[in-house]
């Protein structure tokens, strides 16, 4: 059918069912609202956008989703009534601070670890807080005390943070000398860069970090 | 022999020579990549290339890069001993003595690498070739998953945790890598370098001329050595001090002194 | 009508039409796939989303927007020959280099590959910075560790990697199929030679045989 109308559709506008697809696809695709001269602006030429937007209106009718007038734009929704299951919660995206972060990976490596621990690999003290909030996100919990004078507590990482890190067990966590083989090391400009990247340049690194 | 044999067997091989360097030696992926672009000169299905013609076309290859100084690096060169052992085991006639595989079976080893290299460049381009998200299909481009309920979600991936240990226990072992440098002309040398000389410089002279002479011969002195020259020419032109052309892509860069300074 | 069945809706489900609907709101809403389990959470008591998710597949089929499986999540893209439409909505893509572009589809091809096998493939080291980008993009995870000796990192495709390539499940790959029938997926050892006992080799011995 397409085929038959390849000719013609150099000089005519496609079907409407087809304009009806393109309208759907375009307003879909949009982070916002689109008039009807932004819509016919990017449909093959001759299309009637108002038309092949009342058609899309009506199959939309009842649904899940319906499309919507906005001022003078178009928009797809989804239905009023469902509004409750998009009420989970806004989620607002932080990026864990450096403390964090090196603390959890000491917690991940080295676990159980005590603060005492923590505290002598990253050579700064660990503020309180850090530890908290790492508990507070679930993915540090509290270990078994070390048996050792004093008895400290130990901090372990918890299934929540091997779920969220896409890890089957700690022990899939690569060590140092395989994340510097494998490239996954900080992008601190090597000091070897300006030369050519020779391989024995790269074995006497490996060396370095043993 | 007579001569004109010699001449034409010297038109084969230089002929064969220009064919295999056709491609920059900085363009290959590495010395399987070579390999699979050589083989594609044998103008056969890949499952009937001649192995041993391949080494020679390798060989060959190699020679005519060390002729060309091109610098190869290690592991072109482990290939070539590899293949040069591999035709000594094609062309003499096994040894009931030896142990180990033979010639074939490294061979059909080869083969079967570079089929399965090719296979896997094409998988990618055909990878590529697909609707890609993005480009030929879209997601939602506005997102109502919304509520009163604020949550603070802290996001860190995986990346981000091994690097962050990764700098923790690499901190300190990258102070001794700086007795590298050795080979490595600092831009600060090349800056005290050519304000000594800029008071000299009337007429254009090129970049090269302001090397200085020990760092001119060896081709990793000389390439660092030219880049913090460069540089620091670039940071005397910022500084209205100097000046800088290129006459054309690729022509030498010169540098003359500012006039008036 | 919702006014009646509310009081009932806290024991029984809500009827497969409405269910659908529900499904093809939360499904529009999100612009990442959602897992069954996701959309099941969000879903009243007693759902069956895999049901709704059926019949919505049918309803949105030749459709502009479509219903697509990735992987083991479910979300609604625009028909990929409308893409022409959505020019000016394009990302910028990523340039990938090439030896990125083959790492990525030797893992996709391989998995779960560890380093070892990828630079058996290429033939050459996977350079600095390779691996790192391609799990930046959210392409690549790390797998299980393999049973092998050294127990070597693994990598494995993502769900965004699916999605990317508009690809169902990772069986879906071009040209999968044929490529393992002819053995060229097969982790083939090379026969065991004298040469060449380079430092580099013994260096790499633990990766290079597993």
């Amino acid at each position: 059918m397409m085929e038959d109308e390849n000719i013609e559709s150099l000089f005519e506008a496609p079907p409407m069912g087809e304009q009806e697809r393109m309208v759907e696809a375009l307003l879909f695709a949009s982070a916002a609202p689109m008039s009807l001269t932004e819509i016919e602006n990017r449909l093959p030429h001759g299309c009637n956008a108002r038309e092949a937007i009342v058609h899309l209106g009506k199959r939309y009718e009842g649904r899940g989703v319906m499309l919507r007038r906005i001022g003078e734009a178009w928009a797809f929704r989804t239905a009023p009534d469902l509004g409750f299951l998009m009420q989970k919660e806004q989620v607002e995206q932080r990026k864990l601070s450096r403390a964090a972060i090196e603390t959890l990976a000491i917690i991940a490596y080295h676990q159980p670890a005590t603060r005492a621990e923590i505290e002598e690999i990253r050579g700064v003290s660990v503020s309180r807080g850090t530890l908290d909030m790492l508990i507070e996100l679930g993915w540090v919990k509290l270990g078994r005390r070390k048996l050792t004078p004093g008895r400290p507590v130990t901090f372990i990482v918890t299934q929540i943070f091997l779920d969220h890190f896409g890890l089957e067990t700690p022990a899939d966590l690569p060590g140092v000398k395989e994340l510097r083989a494998s490239g996954l090391l900080d992008n601190r400009p090597p000091p070897e860069t300006i030369l050519p990247a020779s391989d024995e340049a790269e074995e006497n690194q490996n060396d370095m970090f043993e | 022999m007579p001569d004109d044999f010699m001449q034409e067997k010297n038109d084969i091989n230089a002929r064969r020579a220009a064919e295999a360097l056709v491609v920059d030696v900085e363009g290959f992926e590495g010395p399987l990549d070579l390999l699979l672009t050589l083989s594609r000169t044998q103008k056969v299905d890949l499952r009937q290339v001649s192995i041993l013609a391949l080494a020679e076309q390798y060989l060959i290859f190699v020679e005519e890069a060390k002729r060309l100084r091109i610098e190869l690096a290690a592991d072109y060169l482990v290939m070539a001993a590899w293949l040069a052992f591999l035709k000594s085991r094609l062309l003499l006639p096994a040894d009931p003595k030896d142990e180990g595989p033979s010639g074939e079976e490294l061979a059909a080893h080869l083969a079967f690498q570079l089929e399965r290299l090719e296979a896997m460049r094409k998988a990618a381009a055909r990878l590529l070739g697909r609707d890609l998200l993005g480009r030929d299909f879209f997601k939602r481009g506005q997102t109502e998953i919304y509520s009163r309920k604020r949550v603070v979600s802290y996001e860190a991936n995986l990346l981000d945790l091994m690097q962050a240990y990764a700098r923790i226990k690499t901190k300190d072992d990258f102070e001794p890598l700086s007795l590298k440098r050795d080979v490595v002309y600092t831009m600060e040398q090349a800056l005290e370098r050519m304000k000594g000389l800029i008071g000299e410089a009337i007429e254009w002279g090129t970049l090269a001329q302001f090397l200085p002479e020990s760092w001119r011969h060896d081709p990793k002195k000389r390439r660092s050595a030219t880049a913090s020259t460069f540089a620091a020419a670039l940071e005397l032109v910022k500084e209205g001090r100097m000046e800088m052309r290129q006459i054309d892509s690729f022509a030498p860069i010169q540098l003359r002194r500012k006039a008036g300074t």
